[in-house]
């Protein structure tokens, strides 16, 4: 269930890949950010082939992208169901008590083009950014070093208390619990509760053995960098970019 | 309850973040006031953040369908004023691993989370005032900050969905369909305060300090 | 029955890996003790997870107590003790824990009771029966491990790594604990092996997804040759040249 | 410096309970290899955690490398690896894992740089430096933690239990690592007794809260007397009577 992202090598020497993520980050976020203003339909075609390039330079093959949509897509394809139906008072087509409205239909096609743009950015800014250096960018950016430590710490043991919990199920399974009714609330109650023991005792030993390697000691200076001239030129793009999206908005 | 990207309007999306920093404040704020070095309940806050992330994976059989757990109440009842910040590094990490959840509504999410586990550990503190040490009480405490911190949860979702969707309802159709959203997490709510309470009463006779981690 | 277990060309990948058992024969009798040894990753665990049927092999059988495996089914004629006891006890109390299998096999409370009683004397810990397992020591929580297991009163018992975490007074508890053990067959890896020396009458060497020797353990483990291809080293209760290696 | 470490009347309780450790008494010289072995629940790892300054003694003084320890202070001279390796390794790669140390001394890019190389070319395992810790063997963790604590060059050096989960060949590459260890002072506790042979010129016996013996490690473990008496058994390697002992 819970699988690390890898980093292809395709994906790190791509474009997005050696773009400086203190640049990537506040760049990429601010153009998903123009793509929620979206409302007019004449921006949906520009929007997708600005998302499609974006994604084209992250250097990730597509099949990565798809495998990254199915699960949210399960929320659109619920919507896709409800609004044409529910939503609007322009009736293009009636069936008995159901009728098809055109004010849903176009909500439609706008959430369906803003998600795919917005999440194939998204995939494409994260794809090519390891954890470390998005913490960096986070930090830069204005995020406190509490939320920023918080993130490096629960990401690190994110795998191991899944792999335990996977365990424990594995173990009770073995002792005939078998998920199936409401009855298996008490169990995987116990289970939960287990767990959350197991990681507070470890937590004890965890801020131990960092204390003694100097956690907290002195607060980390972030490294200094040189940005490159690249770095400069892409982010002012993003930011033209975003400001274009905007700006079409008010103006159509 | 996720709410995902592309939905809701830009400026709500905004909106929500402006409220994710504020109450990130105020739960900075909160932290500072409980411990002298706040580094020291990093890991703690870490390590049970991550054990949330993984035990909401859990799903629940309600036959003949199942539900994965929220765990906002049993986070804020655990965490205390953490509980915020974990939540906002969960759905972070979420959007960053899996792209789940979303981006542009990050903070929205955040506060539909977030709020409802701050609403939690505020009543489950009522155990404070009360002086209740005896499992019973405590339970019923539990339940409730759990059923409430889904349904206010879920409400605050409902009415986002149906008011934030850009295309347009009547009101008749709006006020049906927030009825309906609500009304489709009640038995998810139940489930979430029984299995709480369950959590709480096993930690009172395993750890009992684990529920005080506000407290040092 | 005359095998607990049987197994006959089995291999087991991972998707897209190479195979972590290969092409892997065996037989176990009712009733003897075998010891697996080997390096870490040989693929020691992945056994014992398909022979409990939950993970399913790539190819071949595995019979169990003259059944097929069938990955899924509940089988309280199979138990397990995993590596980390902390992945095992998860009740708030011994008792409970103890419980937790005869309950989900649909024994009535009369029956529970009497087993959890018989087990606990067993394994000498009646005085714990009302603690937390969570609280105990690795030593304590080992045998309360084993007690949740053997109320299930399982045919084949299988350990995995059962005294990693053990004090040496702990350790020789469960030597003694499972030299009296009669009519049970087990099944267990280690990298302790003076333990399996004392534990087992039979030892197989898994290496390289393959069983590399199968048989006595003095004469495997005795065996200076076999051990060190092997990553493994002679055991010093078993070698008399061991002050020659020690510089 | 001739004393690594120097306790004088050291006791140390848990608010409320008998104490774990009582006027315990005992320097170490700069350089020694000194194996601590004892029961579970003796205190070994509590001694560890007061001699870090992770905890403060009840009564009694306690003086690490000519300083009294000052708990709550950040002392990279003294370095200990913990029993279990996943509560030691914190950061998304090996390599951040290394450098974690080092950048909390505030040392500057370049230094970090060196030390992480020349760790890693000692321990072996340059070529695991760009994977998540978690992913690794038991026995790679193991050498990636003692890593992260060499790469702050210290001078005393704490190891906790560092065999329960090493298969036998990363056990003998410990003893390896170790023996080849010049300057340093190491202060190890274990159960595995054979691996306190090999590795430690003296031993300290701590049971119930006492130093119960202090000495050459084969006089002290190869004592019958002694050993069992405190819950210990003789190393095989020592034990000519062995083969009486059996059954």
């Amino acid at each position: 269930m819970i699988a690390e992202a890898a980093l292809s090598s395709e994906a790190t020497g791509s474009l997005l890949g050696r773009w400086e993520a203190r640049f990537k980050l506040p760049g990429l976020l601010m153009l998903i950010f123009s793509f929620a203003f979206v409302r007019d339909l004449r921006l949906l075609l520009p929007l997708l082939i600005c998302a499609a390039l974006i994604y084209r330079f992250s250097g990730l093959p597509l099949g990565y992208l798809f495998s990254r949509l199915r699960l949210p897509g399960f929320f659109l394809l619920a919507m896709a169901v409800i609004l044409p139906f529910w939503s609007g008072q322009t009736e293009l087509w009636r069936f008995g008590p159901l009728a098809l409205r055109l004010e849903g239909l176009i909500g439609l096609l706008l959430i369906t083009a803003k998600f795919t743009a917005i999440l194939s950015v998204a995939v494409a800014l994260f794809a090519t950014t390891p954890l470390s250096q998005l913490t960096i960018a986070l930090r830069t950016i204005g995020m406190p070093w509490l939320l920023t430590d918080l993130l490096l710490f629960t990401h690190r043991y994110l795998f191991q208390l899944a792999g335990d919990l996977r365990r424990m199920r594995t173990a009770a399974r073995l002792r005939g619990f078998l998920a199936n009714s409401l009855s298996s609330l008490k169990p995987l109650a116990y289970i939960t509760g287990s767990m959350l023991v197991r990681s507070h005792d470890q937590a004890e030993r965890v801020f131990q053995a960092m204390t003694l390697r100097g956690y907290g000691n002195t607060s980390l200076p972030l490294p200094v960098f040189r940005p490159a001239l690249s770095d400069y030129l892409l982010l002012g793009a993003a930011m033209l970019l975003a400001a274009g999206f905007i700006l079409a908005q008010y103006m159509l | 309850m996720h709410i995902p990207d592309g939905i809701i309007s830009a400026s709500a999306a905004v909106s929500g973040y402006a409220a994710t920093g504020g109450l990130t404040w105020l739960s900075l704020r909160g932290i500072r006031k409980q411990y002298v070095n706040p580094r020291t309940g990093i890991p703690r806050a870490a390590l049970l953040t991550a054990a949330f992330f993984a035990a909401s994976l859990i799903h629940i059989p309600i036959p003949p369908v199942s539900v994965h757990l929220v765990l906002s109440g049993l986070m804020g009842v655990i965490l205390g004023w953490f509980a915020f910040p974990a939540i906002l590094v969960g759905l972070l990490l979420q959007a960053v691993m899996f792209q789940h959840g979303g981006l542009t509504t990050l903070g929205i999410n955040a506060c539909l989370m977030g709020l409802p586990a701050l609403l939690a550990y505020f009543i489950f503190r009522l155990r404070y005032v009360f002086g209740w040490e005896k499992p019973l009480p405590n339970a019923v405490l539990a339940f409730l900050a759990a059923f409430l911190a889904v349904a206010f949860g879920a409400l605050m979702a409902a009415l986002l969905i149906v008011h934030a969707t850009p295309a347009y309802m009547d009101a008749a159709a709006e006020r049906t369909a927030v009825m309906a959203l609500s009304l489709a997490y009640l038995p998810v709510a139940l489930i979430e305060g029984i299995f709480t309470a369950m959590v709480v009463i096993f930690l009172l006779k395993v750890q009992p300090d684990l529920l005080e981690g506000d407290r040092r | 029955m005359t095998d607990a277990l049987n197994i006959s060309d089995l291999t087991f990948a991972y998707p897209g890996q190479s195979p972590v058992l290969e092409e892997i024969n065996c037989t176990i009798k009712a009733g003897e003790k075998v010891g697996l040894i080997g390096p870490n990753g040989a693929g020691k665990t992945t056994l014992f997870l398909l022979i409990t049927g939950i993970i399913k092999p790539s190819s071949g059988q595995l019979i169990v107590l003259d059944q097929p495996v069938k990955p899924g089914t509940f089988n309280p004629a199979v138990g397990m003790i995993f590596q980390h006891t902390a992945d095992q006890l998860i009740s708030p109390s011994v008792r409970e824990d103890i419980a937790f299998g005869p309950q989900n096999m649909g024994l009535n409370q009369e029956d529970i009771r009497a087993r959890i009683k018989e087990t606990a004397e067993l394994t000498g810990i009646t005085s714990l029966l009302d603690r937390p397992p969570h609280q105990l020591s690795a030593g304590e929580q080992r045998l309360v491990a084993l007690s949740g297991i053997l109320a299930m009163w399982p045919l084949l018992l299988i350990m995995d790594e059962p005294t990693s975490d053990l004090d040496i007074r702990y350790r020789r508890r469960l030597i003694k604990l499972l030299a009296n053990m009669t009519g049970k067959t087990l099944f267990v890896a280690s990298h302790d092996l003076e333990f399996v020396l004392e534990t087992c009458s039979r030892v197989l060497l898994l290496e390289g997804s393959h069983i590399q020797a199968d048989g006595d353990p003095a004469a495997i483990m005795g065996s200076e040759n076999l051990m060190e291809k092997h990553g493994l080293e002679v055991p010093h209760s078993l070698s008399a040249t061991w002050h020659r290696h020690k510089k």
